[in-house]
């Protein structure tokens, strides 16, 4: 609407006026390189900053005059997450094509060695793969018995019954954890001689329980604390869906004499399938980040090393920060695929509605 | 037999009285309205006997069954809601066909008792549509078919016409009509319209807050009102009720002071165990005629406000006491603002109401 | 359109900032003089900061304040490596694991100290008082050459924690004897001679399930003889695992025999394959969380507090909770010995074991003013008194005026040990690429100790790996 | 069944359309499940009252009282408010002075940050996503999804250029520092949920609001923002639950002054020359959950309504 209002003459190029952003980008840009040049980092980056400001003013200033407020609207956004957010990252995709070690202070440019280092290295690459597997088991497996115990729990409070908001609080706790405590106190609750599944378990047969005692064990542990502390999330969304479901609906079916399978899928799942995809896509994107439990339930032991363990080692620990930012990028590469993949299936389904 | 009986249920939420003692029944093939202001207990009464709501105290008895703790899908009925609840993921077919699937028909023979509904209610054309791409009458007449696909034991309407626009409200209620008079069900039609209730019903029960007060015929509810809510609530415009002091009953005439004059009626013999009391005189405001002078049964009052409905003029007057009064006249009896005029009332339409409010007659 | 623009100038803006160089740091006045130092939160360190506080006053007559900041240990890598790595400049100096130096040092973070030792005899007649193991480990870079980073800030060794109740115990030195026709070690003195081999018997002789009788009375729970790392975490397997191979004759990649020294054949040696299955074997004898590769120093710990092992090897530096009754169940039947050794070809043990704790280091952009208080203030904590102060309140010294000092074995009981063991330690690599070293080697050390495959496949493993890191770094020709 | 209703009334509860009435069956069945759950929190609760020496015990104890001689001695524990006093100030050595240890100034710091920041991404990301919404630009959708993608990056990735700028303007160990790169770590969610509330509302009623005159900041703020309430709520209560617990950024951006406790909390994890103080870890943790708990409890309707995202539609 207001966009297409009133486009006013564009103002001269050299025209000095406030909303002239031209006239500012270039005088910005030439006083940068200038001060950039001529004082030191420090002092530079206060002028480099003046610049930047002056230059958004224009912009603000000529958005404002043009009634384009969309713009206005979203600069502010914008500006916050360019400068903490995609800057870096483009600043390590810029890594990533260096030689570069950050406790090393040397940068080379290699053009894409680091990344066909990790792709077709013999050593490298075998351990990409294992934690790209690794990662990709822990997905399905987390983001699975995250949507099915969140749904469960959530059909539970789907219904209106006394004491529900204070029985909810309880359930939402676990996402309010800090990792570290819950880390730390599974490996506890998990300990063959202290912890507490292992001694019902001697209670039973006098044996202790080893459950890191093979990769089944040790996979199982994680995946339960992590679908633990974040099956609530799903449940809230999916909570949120069910109970959108006008109730004349389930009224409808019940005089119709809908049997509840069908009733779930053509009533209830409609409702809830747009929050199941919110849920699955983001619960996805964190299950890939995965690697805090990991660190501190198992170490990445009983081979559950996974890709961002492994880019926290390598780009942290080790400081190979251009060969883990390229790796990070492999991550994302998959990410974006995966997630463009549940995009453009949710978005189908819907426009067939 | 397709029958719906409801004897004294009540429903109670908490201290809230929903319903109270409402008694009903409905003959096959008839059509009973429950008309009343929102809030008198309409709805809650269709959903009691649809099973969506438990009655605190009283019987839902269907085709001879006492129903009660029978939960809607046992009871075998059929319903159209209000906003037609139709399933949003369905499209119109699937959404006529969804009761059949309880029946287990093979898919020819669901297809084709679709079709042949959709047939009657002209929807051949959209049965591969969604709901969200039909228009408001189509989703409307979706609704019914998807009531009428099958054969259950009674029809449930709650308000079905109330969200479409006039037109297509009374070509619907002509096709509802229709429809249903072909079925031979007891049916029962929530609505707060009562010309909706007076075309479509065989009878109408008319509720306020929570408890029936008459239920008859559409002519009887309208010509015989049994109390005075009714007698408001039924007619446009508005029944005329004037307080009036009845003085004396003679040979079927009563002589009463009626908004400042002082007239002499013929009225039931009934009436005559009221005096001599304070009485409500209902008279329908197409039962005056305006006479051209004073006379011993008219009453004086002057036009203040005219409202031309075509083929009628709607006169407002004042009394001399200040009152109301309504008068439907003929259009092509003129009538100006500030006329006096002198109203007689029809004896055979007037109605007489006791101190409790209750129409008097023999 | 706008936005694209605008966007465009920002990143113009941000890579003019970020492509300059160093800033300033922060200055000084003449009198105030604030240190900062990056240090892991524990005692020993707590104990520094509260004496300075309490007891300093810097010679040049300056207001010295000492900025400590506690890291939590498990932390403790990550923050100070970014720290350094980002060029924050925040710290004046920082309590440093000693492999660490060879990274921070090529990094150009960490200061040499030599011109400092040099330019004051004093400091430098501390230096030379100082045991040779811990200046080694702690100070040189590349490794045991007389080139110096830093200062010994918490030294530390691996010792014998023991119990006493169960070891001294009548009924069990009755039954051990018939069963090893040996004693069982039970005094400070009888832990010190023990070989691994003893130590294997005992974690034999000790494997009681809840209700069998242990030192006359039903034990609560299992009980296990033994315990030391296992963890894969950090270094929690390769401290002990180096012990082993060092004293079976074995080696890890020796970085002083620079660049001839190879890691193919030496890393996996026969010595050293037998050390580890030896390493191997004694740990079917722990606690079964050992087998799940998480017992770390600080699993192995809480066992041996909460009561459940009679042995454990570990670090002095965990000792001071096992002694405090709230937070040890065992904390008044206790015994500390050296940790075991294999005897020699003449018969007696050799004891070669990895050496613990950190050094402080200078990082590179301290200014002069700062320096030459920091170097007040390592002189002051390097003097007799003040680690004598330190050792009685929990602290250990490198000095050897300090630990000869009959005094030093009455601060902690195992303080006896501390001599003797410090003639036996040795340390691991101190090359940039110590880290690359550490994580694979850990890795494959857990893949043996969790039984997914044999001491010589893993030794071979890391022996390749690190021979071919090292080759590509240039440190192996 | 039909009594109770003044029961949830009295609860708070407002009729949702589409829930059905249940009874003190459904309360059983879901306490069981809910308790079943929240047990894992509940061990930590309950370590927060005892001292080393219990945490640990075989077998373990659970119980404050042997409730008359019913339980057990081995189950029962002396319970101590010891840990929760040692949170805020405690003897670093043993046999040493009590210092502060600082935790006020922490439990203070991540409030300051988590909710400072939480409200600057709200701020931002609401004005945002109305932009978004209402003045869609040529290639909208790609310019969402490129806003998405900067959350799906590991964080140690971009690290390293974090703090090197942040060295550069001065900003490590800042409260601005880490608030505006919380907001940054904010945003994308913020404007995602918002869009697609303000996708939601009925564009006639700030059409009718225009032509009766209002600005555009009018319509936004007295026509927009009223109807979105849930939503926002919602998205402070998920963005107040994701920052709250942040670690890698704190760990590595925070100073002295302005660290957050779920860093600090490692002073627990392995602090005193011993492993895990189950005890002191347990109330750190136990006092920090309280405040997002309490949030959380009392925006739970409007979280509820909220986190429909205004994908349903009706």
């Amino acid at each position: 609407m207001t966009m297409t209002a009133t486009q006013q003459q564009t103002p001269g190029f050299l025209n000095v006026a406030p909303d002239n952003w031209k006239l500012a980008i270039a005088v910005g840009l030439a006083v940068s390189i200038l001060a950039a040049s001529l004082f030191p980092a420090s002092a530079s980056f206060w002028v480099v900053g003046a610049m930047v400001a002056m230059v958004a003013a224009s912009i603000v200033v000529n958005a404002f005059r043009k009634r384009y407020y969309g713009g206005l609207l979203v600069s502010p956004a914008i500006a916050v997450l360019f400068v903490m957010n995609i800057f870096p990252l483009l600043w390590s995709l810029g890594l990533s094509f260096f030689a570069y070690q950050s406790s090393q202070q040397s940068m080379r440019f290699i053009g894409l060695a680091n990344y066909s280092r990790l792709l077709t290295d013999d050593l490298k690459a075998p351990e990409l793969w294992g934690n790209l597997t690794n990662t990709a088991m822990f997905t399905v497996l987390t983001v699975s018995a995250q949507m099915i115990v969140g749904f469960l729990l959530a059909v539970m409070f789907a219904k209106q019954f006394p004491l529900r908001r204070y029985l909810l609080i309880l359930v939402l706790t676990p996402m309010m954890l800090s990792v570290v405590a819950v880390g730390v106190f599974f490996s506890y609750y998990y300990d063959p001689t202290f912890g507490l599944i292992s001694q019902s378990i001697k209670a039973w047969n006098g044996e202790q329980f080893i459950l890191f005692s093979n990769k089944t064990g040790a996979v199982a542990g994680i995946v339960f604390a992590d679908a633990w502390m974040w099956s609530p999330f799903v449940m809230l969304l999916v909570l949120a869906g069910l109970v959108s479901v006008p109730k004349y609906l389930y009224e409808a079916a019940s005089i119709d004499r809908v049997g509840s399978w069908r009733r779930f899928w053509t009533i209830t799942f409609p409702y809830i399938r747009g929050l199941l995809m919110l849920a699955l896509l983001f619960r996805t994107i964190e299950a890939f980040k995965m690697a805090d439990l990991i660190i501190l339930l198992t170490k990445g032991g009983n081979d559950t090393m996974t890709i961002s363990y492994h880019v926290i080692r390598i780009a942290n620990e080790q400081n190979k920060t251009s060969e883990g930012a390229a790796l990070s990028y492999l991550l994302l590469f998959v990410v974006i695929v995966l997630t463009n993949l549940y995009l453009y299936i949710a978005n189908r389904r819907s426009r067939e509605n | 037999m397709s029958t719906i009986e409801v004897k004294k249920i009540t429903k109670k939420y908490g201290e809230f009285l929903a319903v109270k003692d409402a008694s009903l029944s409905v003959k096959a093939g008839e059509v009973v309205c429950l008309l009343g202001p929102s809030g008198c207990g309409k709805t809650t009464t269709l959903r009691m006997i649809a099973g969506l709501e438990r009655a605190t105290e009283g019987d839902v008895i269907i085709a001879g069954k006492r129903m009660n703790d029978l939960p809607p899908e046992k009871r075998d009925i059929a319903m159209v809601f209000q906003f037609y609840a139709l399933y949003p993921a369905l499209n119109v077919g699937q959404n006529i066909a969804m009761p059949l699937h309880f029946e287990k028909l093979s898919k020819d023979e669901s297809d084709k008792r679709v079709n042949k509904v959709a047939k009657i209610l002209h929807l051949t054309e959209v049965l591969d549509r969604m709901p969200g791409q039909v228009s408001e009458g189509e989703k409307q007449r979706i609704a019914v078919a998807r009531a009428i696909v099958r054969d259950p034991n009674c029809f449930l309407f709650d308000e079905p016409l109330s969200r479409l626009d006039v037109e297509l409200r009374h070509s619907m209620r002509g096709q509802i009509k229709e429809v249903l008079s072909n079925l031979s069900k007891a049916t029962v039609i929530v609505t707060h319209d009562q010309l909706e209730a007076l075309t479509m019903a065989d009878r109408i029960a008319i509720m306020r807050d929570g408890m029936i007060e008459q239920v008859g015929t559409p002519h009887e509810v309208f010509a015989k009102p049994a109390n005075v809510f009714v007698a408001s609530f039924i007619g446009t415009p508005q029944m005329n009720l004037m307080e009036a002091d009845l003085k004396s009953f003679n040979k079927g005439m009563a002589s009463v002071s009626l908004a400042g004059s002082a007239v002499e009626m013929a009225a039931d013999p009934a009436v005559s165990t009221l005096k001599p009391s304070k009485v409500m005189i209902g008279i329908r405001p197409r039962a005056f005629t305006a006479e051209s002078s004073a006379g011993k049964s008219t009453i004086r009052a002057q036009a203040e406000l005219i409202e031309p409905m075509g083929a009628e003029t709607l006169v407002h007057a004042r009394t001399k006491l200040g009152g109301d009064i309504r008068v439907v006249v003929p259009r092509t009896q003129r009538v100006k603002i500030g006329e006096v005029l002198h109203l007689k009332p029809d004896p055979k339409q007037t109605h007489f109401f006791g101190e409790n409010g209750r129409a008097v007659r023999a | 359109m706008t936005i694209m623009t605008k966007m465009k100038g920002v990143a113009t803006a941000f890579s003019f900032a970020a492509l300059m160089s160093v800033g300033g740091a922060s200055l000084a006045s003449a009198e105030d003089v604030t240190l900062t130092m990056a240090v892991p939160d524990w005692p020993p360190t707590r104990i520094m900061k509260k004496m300075f506080d309490e007891q300093y006053k810097s010679e040049t007559g300056n207001n010295v304040k000492l900025e400590v900041d506690f890291i939590p240990w498990p932390d403790f890598y990550t923050r100070v490596n970014a720290s350094l790595t980002s060029g924050e400049q925040k710290y004046n100096f920082a309590v440093s694991d000693s492999q660490w130096l060879g990274a921070f040092v090529e990094g150009g973070y960490f200061r040499k100290v030599n011109d400092l030792i040099d330019a004051d005899p004093e400091l430098k007649a501390t230096m030379d008082e100082m045991h040779p193991a811990p200046l080694n480990a702690y100070s040189t870079y590349p490794n045991s050459t007389p080139n110096y980073y830093g200062f010994p800030q918490f030294p530390d060794v691996l010792v014998n924690f023991a119990r006493s109740d169960i070891l001294c115990h009548d009924e069990e030195q009755k039954n051990f004897q018939a069963q090893f026709s040996k004693k069982l070690p039970c005094t400070g003195e009888e832990i010190d001679a023990m070989s691994w081999d003893d130590f294997e018997n005992v974690g034999k002789f000790f494997q009681r399930k809840k209700g069998e009788m242990l030192a006359g009375q039903p034990a609560d729970d299992d009980f296990y003889g033994i315990a030391y790392q296992a963890g894969k975490g950090y270094d929690f397997s390769s401290m002990q695992i180096n012990g082993f191979i060092w004293q079976e004759g074995g080696n890890v990649w020796d970085e002083t025999k620079q660049p001839t020294g190879q890691a193919e054949g030496v890393v996996n040696s026969p010595q050293a394959v037998g050390a580890l299955e030896h390493y191997l074997r004694l740990i079917q004898y722990m606690p079964p969380v050992a087998k799940t590769g998480t017992m770390d120093i600080f699993k192995s710990d809480e066992l041996f507090r909460e009561g459940k092992v009679a042995m454990n090897i570990n670090w002095i530096g965990l000792g001071e909770a096992s002694l405090d009754p709230k937070t040890s169940k065992v904390s008044d039947k206790l015994v500390f010995g050296l940790a075991p050794g294999t005897p020699g070809p003449d018969g007696k043990l050799v004891r070669w074991s990895n050496i613990g704790g950190q050094p402080f280091v200078l990082t590179t952009w301290t200014t002069p003013t700062q320096l030459t208080e920091a170097m007040g203030f390592v002189k002051w904590w390097l003097s007799s008194d003040i680690q004598h102060q330190f050792a009685a309140g929990g602290g250990q010294s490198a000095m050897k005026s300090v630990y000869s000092d009959p005094k030093y074995v009455t601060y902690r009981p195992w303080n006896r040990a501390w001599a003797a063991s410090l003639d036996w330690q040795k340390d691991v690599w101190h090359v940039p690429q110590f880290f690359d070293l550490l994580t694979q080697q850990q890795d494959q050390f857990d893949l043996a100790i969790t039984g997914k495959q044999d001491a010589k496949t893993t030794l071979d493993n890391i022996a390749k790996y690190q021979q071919n890191l090292l080759t590509e770094a240039g440190l192996i020709q | 069944m039909a009594t109770s209703t003044t029961i949830w009334e009295k609860l708070g509860f407002r009729k949702a359309s589409g829930v059905t009435e249940a009874g003190w069956g459904q309360t059983l069945l879901a306490g069981l499940v809910s308790l079943i759950y929240f047990l894992p929190v509940l061990l930590i609760i309950i370590t927060s009252f005892k001292v080393q020496n219990e945490a640990m015990s075989v077998p373990p104890k659970f119980f404050p009282t042997s409730f008359f001689g019913l339980i057990p001695d081995v189950y029962v524990f002396s319970p101590t408010l010891e840990n929760f006093t040692s949170v805020f100030s405690r003897a670093f050595v043993t046999g040493g002075a009590v210092e502060s240890t600082g935790f006020d100034r922490f439990f203070f710091n991540s409030m300051f940050i988590a909710g400072s920041s939480v409200l600057l991404a709200l701020v931002i990301g609401t004005l945002a996503a109305y932009g978004f919404s209402r003045y869609p630009l040529k290639g909208n959708d790609t310019y969402l999804f490129i806003i998405l993608t900067t959350r799906m990056l590991p964080a140690i990735v971009v690290i390293i250029p974090i703090i090197l700028m942040f060295r550069i303007a001065g900003l490590s160990g800042s409260y601005p520092g880490i608030i505006l790169l919380y907001t940054a770590f904010n945003l994308p969610f913020t404007i995602w949920m918002m869009k697609s509330f303000f996708d939601e509302l009925s564009l006639d009623v700030e059409d009718a609001a225009r032509i009766d005159g209002s600005s555009e900041l009018r319509v936004f703020f007295k026509i927009c923002l009223p109807q979105v309430v849930a939503g926002l709520a919602a998205t402070f209560v998920f963005g107040l639950i994701l920052t709250w617990n942040e670690f890698l950024f704190a760990l590595l951006l925070t100073g002295i002054d302005t660290r957050t406790v779920p860093v600090a909390m490692n002073q627990a994890v392995a602090g005193g020359g011993i492993g895990v103080l189950w005890g002191l870890l347990a109330a750190i943790e136990t006092l920090f959950l309280i405040p997002v708990f309490l949030v959380t409890f009392f925006l739970q309707n409007h979280l509820l309504r909220g986190v429909t995202f205004g994908t349903v539609k009706r």
